[in-house]
């Protein structure tokens, strides 16, 4: 504890003020006093909702240098006033805790274990494969001569927790593609 | 004012299964003992408390916790405590004794005394440090005067204390090195001069370093301690610290120097064993407890053995130091006294007395450490148990209501 | 050693000249706590506190936290309770309802010249301690017994007041969420050796980390248990490749650590993390007189509508701490909480203990004296 | 839910699973209001209502039947409300025969394909087609009548001996419904998912909403039926699906042979002949859809690209999937952000069923179970199955998560919020809507100059959206397509204000035509966040909710006929006389000028004719349906049958469960003997699922937090003191939980929370399992999954799987590790004497009973909607493929070992595939029901299994929260 002045010793300010038992404002260091929230020092706050149940609960995501540093309720929403379950205030962590796994990995058959693969080759590999599987199970009619224009090679489970335009662009490139072995959360 | 009226009655112990399971502290707390206890589902049944009958019968209020989890909280105070209370009450008592060699010219008395207080304190302090949570920070301790925080004052009482006997020490080495290891010049006269003032000082110090830990525990809402704090910790700590010094002075000094550290360490023992027990007196049956069994209990009786042992030694030293004085008051003059002039008197005895001295002048000191570690321990284990806060805490707002002071309470109805 | 007087009032604690500052608190009402401890999370979150214990079922229904302590400054109990219990707390509580009716003693007391208590808490020298409430308490600016509400003349009357609840259910589950009392009078800000906790101007007690050499004093100070030394703590997941669990990152290791009542957030004028998070507002957050006031409220409307069991605890200004800055609403015995039943500052006996000192040390000086008197040769 | 004067929660753990929706909850029981929660367990939620009324789990519609039955007698319904806006008047056709004549069955059910065909069910009609009503209501043919006498054997009584309420309980409900309901007061129902996961799910909900309309309750503020769904926007995952059966805007895919053109489709959705609701203009719905899809390559000459869609025929629900896996039917999976090896229905056969796959998409935070079950899952522990056997391909692709990509979420009431992008992704991660648009885009390069007619949609499709400066797709840009926007003209590209503006002669495009008026004027309209501070209790200026920012459905219902409101207290939405307007709290769901007298002549001829006391706009006749004459595949009316697997025999009925629910008589999907059957003994006890506040569904994002781990740590089982004593089961100790599929071990909680019920002269005890554990190496917490004891019984209407009723039994101790474990869950099945067949017997009815049924329905004019559903999950008859022959789907697998990595398959477009017709015998044939076809069934599963254990006895269920 750095003394600056000599004056500054909290004993000598314990007498100098009235805080004569040394319990307030006589004893405060330095460091208390410059005491600021980090909500405060954030960069930017952004208006969200929370990602866990369906009452959708507004949330403030408070970033600095492009990190979220604080979520919490969102007191404007007219549904969740400002409050959160202990997920919804979890979700600090559901971003930022260590065990999220930031880079593609790849299981080839029969491997033991995961490599790294970079975004790019994934993409391009899951492309083919797509097709692939698509030409695998094509099915132009049922038996009884109907038109099916369908392939049961490719399943898809989406989570209910994707966006809405996210499911969009899913449905549009499935149904085109002729997957139609498509489920969600919405079901089970 | 703490009348003793608790003994009168205490809560029947509760029957049934009501099984101690201690889930430890907070960190590193491993789970509690197998959850046997028949507790489990809904509570117990609790005998309503009947307040507003008018005679003052406390009702006998079933013991209900949650899930037997303590109330308060042990201070992670380790064995490092322990030992500063053991040595601040010695070093205070073997200033005083130094002083007083001093005056009544008993140097090896003064010596072994002011030696012992010296070693006494730096241990006791570095003890103290090791102890924190930030050692680094140890100077924080200086950083406030607190009237409310005994530690604050302790902090405060051992440095004073330590400058002093610091001083006194300087002038004991540069003595016995016959001034000529210190490269002190003209200083040495000055030093000299400080003597008596320094063990004034140190004196004037010591024996608040010796009763402040009473405080210094009693000032805490760990049950057993709080209760013997207000039943007069302190006297038991002084006595303790007496019987200290006076121990380690008969153990240090030769007999013939060592009559008052006898005396001081008969009236400490005779003042522990009566503090301690008036102490128990005025506690409430249920703090007074873990300082009766499991471990602090095993500790505080054997000090109890070990002071009774120390005391009949010392008390025998005493009276053949009385005796063989008398006969060689008879033959040589009194003033040098030294034994070694003594004629008649055999080496034999003469070895066996001192021996005798040593061995009840440690035991006296082990006896005097184990009760500061018996309490320590004792205060620590009955926080683990929420019988022990909770019981002494009803008896005293039931006793409080019998007495028509009802709105003092924390819990209100409106 | 002269016995100090200790003031009882916690603004005078802190000497914040010129704080425009209110005092804040809280006010838990524990009988809409739905046990959802979203509070637990919020504030570990703000604090970043780490994570406690050793991921194991604490065999206490659902409350897997124990306690409040260095990691821990929001803990949420559970209580399953059966008809028997239920009615025993109804009773006992309608016991306490006899016994605090202001009949005794004018509850709207004025200021410190009220009727002295200190004779009968039989602490000597602390007469100060028990009147005096707080100055800056209106007296009780609602009348709780204005007519309309419950108007008995005597304590007996509530006894026939036709309360019977609307349905004794035959099983009830408690839930509380409990936090640092922030007290009038704390204990542990009283021995706290190195000022490093403070009386903030918002009249809340706080550590400083950066002071706290963790002499754990403070921890054996509070009477609630609430305060402790943070000395281990995990905040990484185990499954973390780059860094191994033992390698926390915990901060403020081995200071001692409490609810700050979020100093940080109050100092920026926000809302403390748990009581903003609240689902059902059980954690009431803003001054402390109109949290006691709602207190008040609240548990007449209750024992209006027969849940005698439901008391208030901490919202006493006579109480052995001065009344506390977080003010509960339970509905039972304390200690089926955890709570003590009758908590006491230590620092009420602190001048007996001085004295008792003072005079074993001059007992001291005597015996050594004596001693040296006696064998004088 | 807020001003409701009394809530009932059944089949929901709201202060549990919706903490902060609930605090409208206790709003309202501040306001005065009376909460009741009906559930077999004692939950946090019950901590604060004011009664708990335990219920054994499964039986909710005989207590609600009885709610109606006294409702009806009583004569406590609201008169005036029923008369004018339900279809009570309504008479029924005379070949109509009700349970009550045939046992438990309706007329018109065909064991053949054990599904009902409903032309009995439908309205009497006069010869213009109107139909006939009585306004006494006093003809034995009215649907008031035929209600009463349908429930009335629901008595108090039956309620005691099969739900186990005891009667004060019951009375407690009746007159807290009935002194809560009319003109002052509302009672609002909340449900979730203890409703839906039932093999009677839809039924559960039909039978609260005729209740809620005999009250009154429908269309008010305080009253309806809150559903209380489970995900952050599992509402907006059913309006914009990823669902096999529906296209965005609840829109139905067309299914072969049904729906040949695009005319025949549209007659299915809604035509005005047919419809006075707005399902009337469907024909522009779908083409505003087929538009926005298919962009100028849909031109009204070839019904706007029509035939790109590919045909349904049956289920293709998840576990239809699972089967046609198992049999090597399937390729490729995605899992976007789920968690099917812990949180689907029989976890083994999820588990087992990606085994046969050659490649997984895992798209997450985490390494969940479904990404690792190949190195670290219960299979790999018990042996059945070795890491270096399995030849799937998994690929784990880092998701963002809700703050690093921007989008819209719908919540529980419809409400369509914008979320705001915070920061970037960190490493690859990459959101959901960029992975589409790049996989999209790479397959149309590949596919780029490919003439086949089958990749014409594909190439054909508008995909090209802006990118912003990141390269990412613009989300706002996706979310006008689905607002819609004009197509030519001097409009052009202009975004639509709301769905009438839709047109079916392609000048207008809409992904989906319920969020029409989103992106009005070009402006966000979810990305609205005028604080609630500023605006009234509605806020409507927040955000905004589909269709058209109304914020309570059919709110004309909460004024009178004659457009006042029914009480001061209640008012919400009522006519304005001077303004000739419809006004209110909230936008009003009714034509804006339609003045409450206002009586069209002909009974359809979509919106325009909707009468001025139709408030139900969406029905056909506008009107709310107490009877159901279509829409609903197992029955016109609610009937109690009995679970799956229950052990108490069905008193009201011969017919024990329902005929039409959908089971799979598989080996590794065996169900426990139903009452009365030998073996129905060794499961005696009732295990019912259900989630935690601390932990989210499969555990995905919550296993893996420190802070929600250590709230709720391991795997814990709930039972009763008595059920403790009987079993002797040590408090906290350890329990062995096994079902006819699986045993899982798990810590005992004992608490009174759970009460034994007596029903039906025994005491039946339930067992409370959370389901969020799983096991896998990567989590923080781990623990047995709840969801591997359940079975795969699905609800006829919408196949989701039964979660909340299994039998099983309970054992002290810790469960066998490795292959063990695989012996002691055969030792139980032996012992019951399992048989795919056991428990799955749907008709229990005589023939003759039978007969009957059928010969009503002959009798009737052939007509309504043809549905399959019936004992298998409607045969997916697979299809065959145009052109010359090809290798079979299944024996292709020999070429997948050149599928590495590395190098690319080189593309030949016209490859065919042979067919797989299910009378060939072929195993790959996606029929669940059939998937046990003998010998060479498992003879196709043991090749790639390549486990030793000869019988593979899969258990495991799912229970991935509601829908």
């Amino acid at each position: 504890m750095a003394r600056f002045s000599f004056l500054e010793w909290p004993v000598l300010r314990q007498f100098r003020t009235s805080d004569k038992t040394g319990r307030g404002e006589s004893v405060v260091s330095q460091k208390t006093r410059d005491t600021t929230p980090r909500t405060a020092t954030a960069d930017k706050v952004v208006q969200s909702v929370c990602p866990y149940c369906a009452v959708g609960c507004g949330q403030k995501i408070f970033v600095k240098d492009d990190k979220v540093v604080q979520i919490e309720g969102d007191p404007d929403s007219p549904i969740s006033r400002g409050r959160l379950c202990p997920k919804g205030a979890a979700s600090e962590q559901l971003v930022n805790a260590n065990g999220r796994v930031t880079e593609v990995l790849y299981r080839a058959p029969r491997a033991k274990d995961w490599q790294k693969l970079d975004l790019d080759t994934a993409l391009d590999m899951v492309a083919d494969r797509f097709i692939e599987a698509r030409r695998n199970h094509w099915e132009d009619v049922d038996d009884k001569g109907h038109p099916l224009r369908r392939t049961m090679g490719i399943a898809s489970l989406g989570g209910a927790t994707i966006d809405n335009e996210e499911n969009y662009l899913a449905k549009k490139l499935y149904t085109a593609a002729g997957a139609i072995q498509i489920e969600n959360q919405a079901r089970i | 004012m703490s009348t003793s009226e608790y003994d009168s009655y205490r809560p029947p112990e509760p029957e049934g299964g009501r099984k101690k399971r201690r889930r430890g502290g907070r960190p590193g707390g491993g789970r509690g003992g197998p959850g046997a206890g028949g507790r489990r589902g809904g509570g117990w049944k609790n005998r309503g408390a009947d307040g507003n009958r008018e005679m003052p019968m406390v009702e006998d209020v079933e013991f209900t916790s949650y899930y037997g989890r303590p109330i308060v909280k042990a201070p992670p105070w380790g064995d490092e405590i322990g030992l500063y209370l053991f040595l601040g009450g010695l070093a205070g008592g073997s200033a005083l004794l130094g002083l007083g060699a001093q005056f009544s010219d008993r140097p090896g008395l003064r010596i072994a005394s002011r030696m012992t207080a010296i070693t006494a304190t730096g241990i006791g302090g570095a003890a103290l440090v090791a102890d924190l949570g930030r050692p680094e920070r140890f100077l924080n301790m200086m950083r406030v005067f607190k009237v409310s925080s005994p530690m604050s004052l302790g902090t405060w009482i051992l440095s004073g204390f330590g400058v002093g006997s610091g001083v006194l020490t300087a002038i004991e080495v540069d003595r016995l090195t016959g001034e000529k290891l210190l490269p002190l010049g003209p200083l040495r006269r000055v030093l000299h001069a400080l003597e008596t003032p320094a063990a004034i000082e140190s004196a004037l110090f010591a024996t608040p370093l010796a009763a402040y830990t009473g405080a210094l525990l009693g000032d805490t809402a760990v049950p057993t301690w709080n209760a013997a704090g207000r039943n007069g910790l302190s006297y038991v700590f002084v006595a303790s610290a007496s019987m200290a010094a006076g121990g380690a002075g008969m153990a240090l000094a030769p007999i013939r120097e060592t009559g008052p550290a006898r005396l001081l360490a008969l009236t400490g023992a005779a003042g522990e064993m009566v503090a301690m027990d008036q102490m128990k007196k005025g506690m409430h049956p249920a703090e007074v407890d873990p300082m009766e069994d499991g471990e602090p209990g095993h500790k505080l009786h054997r000090a109890e053995k070990l002071l009774l042992a120390g005391a009949a030694g010392a008390a025998a030293v005493e009276v053949a130091a009385r005796v063989f004085a008398k006969k060689l008051a008879g033959k040589t003059d009194a003033s040098s006294g030294a034994f070694g002039a003594g004629g008649k008197r055999s080496w034999k005895t003469r070895t066996a007395l001192r021996a005798l001295s040593v061995v009840s002048g440690a035991a006296l000191a082990a006896a005097s450490a184990y009760t500061r570690f018996g309490v320590l321990e004792a205060g620590i284990e009955s926080t683990k148990d929420p019988r022990h806060v909770v019981e002494p805490q009803r008896a005293r707002l039931e006793e409080r209501r019998a007495r028509g002071i009802t709105d003092d309470s924390i819990t209100t109805g409106w | 050693m002269s016995t100090s007087t200790v003031e009882n009032d916690a603004v005078a604690d802190g000497h914040w000249h010129g704080s425009a500052h209110e005092r804040k608190g809280f006010f838990t009402d524990t009988s809409i706590c739905i046990g959802c401890k979203a509070c637990e999370v919020a504030c570990k979150e703000w604090n970043n506190n780490p994570q406690d214990g050793t991921y194991e079922l604490l065999e206490s229904s659902y409350d897997n936290t124990g306690s409040l302590g260095a990691n821990t400054w929001r803990h949420v109990a559970f209580i399953e309770q059966d008809s028997e219990r239920i009615e025993a707390a109804r009773e006992s509580g309608r016991k306490l309802v006899n016994l605090g009716m202001p009949t005794i003693r004018p509850r709207t007391d004025e200021s410190a010249g009220a009727q002295p208590l200190g004779g009968a808490l039989g602490a000597a020298a602390d007469g100060s301690a028990g009147s005096g409430g707080l100055p800056s308490t209106p007296p009780m600016g609602i009348d709780l017994l204005a007519p309309g509400a419950l108007e008995p003349s005597d304590p007996e009357d509530i006894a026939n007041l036709d309360t019977t609840p609307p349905d004794t259910a035959d099983f009830r589950w408690l839930m509380s969420s409990d936090v640092c009392k922030h007290c009038t009078h704390a204990g542990c800000l009283d021995v706290c050796p190195t000022g490093a906790l403070f009386r903030t101007e918002f009249d809340t007690v706080v550590v400083q980390n950066d002071v706290c050499n963790g002499c754990g004093t403070c921890v054996a100070g509070c009477p609630f248990g609430v305060i402790e030394r943070r000395d281990d703590g995990t905040i990484n997941t185990p499954t973390d490749r780059d860094r191994s669990a033992s390698d926390m990152d915990v901060p403020d290791k081995n200071t001692a650590n409490k609810c700050t009542l979020c100093y940080d957030r109050l100092v920026d004028g926000q809302e403390p993390a748990c009581a903003q998070t609240c689902p059902t507002e059980s954690i009431k957050f803003g001054d402390h007189d109109d949290m006691v006031d709602k207190a008040h409220a609240r548990v007449a409307d209750l024992h209006a509508k027969g849940l005698t069991e439901a008391r208030l605890y901490g919202a006493n200004p006579n109480d052995g701490v001065g009344g506390t800055g977080s003010v509960f609403l339970i509905l039972d015995e304390p200690e089926v909480y955890g709570l003590p039943p009758d908590p006491r500052v230590p620092t009420k006996d602190l001048p007996k203990m001085y004295a008792n000192a003072g005079i074993a040390a001059l007992g001291m000086v005597a015996a050594v004296g004596l001693a040296f008197l006696g064998s004088r040769r | 839910m807020a001003n409701a004067d009394c809530i009932i929660i059944q089949g929901s753990n709201m202060a549990e699973c919706h903490p902060v929706g609930f605090q409208w909850v206790t709003e309202a029981k501040a306001r005065g209001a009376r909460i009741i929660h009906v559930d077999p367990r004692f939950t946090r939620t019950t901590a604060i209502a004011d009664k708990h009324v335990p219920i054994r789990a499964g039986s909710d519609i005989v207590l609600l039947g009885a709610l109606i039955n006294r409702v009806l007698s009583d004569g406590a319904y609201f008169d005036e409300y029923v008369r004018a806006y339900t279809n009570a008047t309504n008479l029924i056709s005379e070949n109509y025969q009700d349970t009550e004549d045939l046992d438990g069955l309706f007329s018109g059910f065909d064991p053949e394909t054990n599904s009902y065909d409903n032309s009995t069910w439908s309205y009497q009609t006069d010869e213009s087609g109107a139909p006939i009503t009585d306004e006494t209501l006093s003809d034995p043919r009215t649907v008031f009548q035929i209600l009463k006498r349908h429930y009335s054997r629901y008595t108090p009584e039956m309620v005691a001996e099969n739900c186990g309420i005891k009667p004060e309980d019951f009375e407690y409900l009746v007159e807290s419904v009935t002194r809560n309901s009319g003109r002052e007061r509302t009672t609002c129902f909340a449900y979730a998912v203890g409703w839906t996961q039932h093999s009677l799910g839809a039924q559960f909900i039909r039978t609260a909403s005729i209740l809620q309309l005999l009250l009154g309750n429908m269309g008010r503020p305080g009253g309806g039926i809150m559903a209380l769904r489970g995900h952050a926007t599992i509402q907006g995952s059913t309006d914009i699906p990823t669902l096999f059966n529906l296209l965005p805007g609840y829109l139905p895919m067309p299914s072969a042979g049904v729906h040949e053109t695009f005319d025949d489709y549209v007659k299915a959705v809604g035509t005005p002949e047919t419809h006075k609701g707005f399902w009337a203009n469907g024909r522009s719905y779908a083409t505003n859809l087929l538009k926005a899809w298919w962009g100028d390559a849909a031109t009204p000459e070839n019904d706007f690209a029509y035939d790109y869609l590919p045909k349904i025929n049956g289920a293709h629900g998840t576990y239809q999937t699972q089967v046609r896996m198992l049999n090597d039917g399937v390729d490729g999976y995605f899992l976007l952000g789920q968690n099917p090896a812990v949180g689907s229905a029989n976890g083994r056969m999820q588990r087992m069923a990606m085994s046969h796959l050659k490649w997984i998409v895992v798209r997450d935070f985490r390494l969940i179970e479904s990404a690792t079950w190949w190195k670290d899952g219960p299979e790999i522990a018990s042996g059945e199955l070795k890491t270096e056997d399995i030849e799937t391909e998994m690929f784990f692709m880092p998701a963002a998560n809700h703050t690093e990509k921007a989008g819209t979420f719908t919540q529980t009431q419809r409400l369509v919020q914008w979320r705001h992008k915070a920061v970037n992704p960190p490493g690859d991660a990459q959101s959901e809507l960029d992975f589409f648009f790049e996989l999209g885009k790479r397959v149309r390069e590949k596919l780029g100059d490919s003439d086949d007619p089958r990749d014409r949609p594909l190439l054909d499709m508008t995909w090209d959206y802006p990118v912003d400066e990141e390269g990412e797709v613009d989300a706002e840009s996706v979310l006008a397509e689905i607002n819609g926007y004009y197509v030519g003209g001097d409009k052009d590209g202009q975004p639509l204000d709301n769905f009438n503006q839709m047109t079916d002669d392609g000048t207008t495009a809409g992904g989906c035509w319920i969020y029409a008026g989103i992106y009005s004027g070009g402006e966000n309209m979810a990305a609205r966040r005028k604080p609630r501070a500023e605006q009234d209790e509605t806020a409507a200026e927040w955000a905004w909710a589909w269709p058209a920012n109304r914020r309570i459905l059919y709110n004309r219902a909460s004024a009178a006929p004659d457009g006042t409101p029914w009480s001061e207290r209640k008012k919400f939405v009522w006519w304005d006389e001077e303004t000739g307007k419809w006004t209110g709290k909230d936008v009003p769901d009714f034509p804006i000028d339609r003045a409450p007298s206002a009586r069209s002549d002909q009974p359809y001829g979509g919106p325009a004719n909707l009468d001025g006391d139709d408030p139900f706009v969406m029905q056909a006749d506008g009107k709310g349906w107490l009877f159901a004459p279509s829409g609903m595949v197992d029955g016109p009316m609610p009937t109690h049958y009995e679970p799956q697997e229950s052990s108490v025999a069905n008193p009201l009925y011969e017919q024990q469960s329902s005929p039409t629910r959908l089971v799979m008589r598989r080996e590794d999907n065996l169900s426990a003997p139903a009452a009365g059957n030998p073996g129905s003994e060794v499961y005696p006890y009732v295990f019912t699922t259900y989630r935690l506040t601390e932990h989210h569904t499969a555990g995905g994002m919550s296993r893996w937090l420190p802070y929600l781990s250590e709230l709720q740590p391991e795997m814990f089982c709930e039972i009763s003191p008595e059920l403790a004593a009987e079993v002797g089961l040590e408090p906290y100790g350890w329990a062995t939980l096994v079902s006819p599929r699986a045993a899982i071990e798990a810590r005992v909680l004992v608490t009174r929370r759970m009460t034994p019920l007596t029903v039906g002269g025994k005491t039946i005890h339930q067992i409370g399992l959370p389901y969020h554990w799983g096991v896998g190496g990567d989590a923080t917490v781990e623990g047995d999954s709840a969801n591997d004891l359940l079975g795969v019984t699905m609800d006829p209407n919408v196949f989701i799987q039964n979660s909340k009723y299994v039998a099983g039994t309970i054992i002290p101790g810790r469960r066998p590790r490795g292959p063990e474990l695989v012996d002691f869950v055969e030792k139980y099945q032996r012992e019951a004497g399992l048989s795919p067949e056991s428990g799955n017997q749907l008709v229990t009815v005589s023939d003759d009973v039978v007969a009957e049924s059928l010969a009503a329905d002959s009798a009737a004019s052939k007509g309504g909607h043809p549905h399959r559903g019936g004992d298998s999950a409607v045969g997916v008859t697979p299809g065959r493929t145009l052109g010359d022959e090809a290798v079979d789907s299944a024996d292709d697998r020999t070429g997948r070992a050149d599928l590495g990595p590395t190098d690319s398959v080189d593309q030949n477009p016209t490859e065919t595939v042979d067919a797989n017709r299910a009378d060939d015998g072929d195993p790959t044939d996606g029929d669940p029901d059939r998937g046990y076809i003998g010998k060479d069934a498992d003879k196709a599963q043991q090749g790639n299994l390549g486990e030793g254990a000869q019988t593979d006895t899969v258990d495991t269920t799912g229970n991935e929260e509601e829908d």
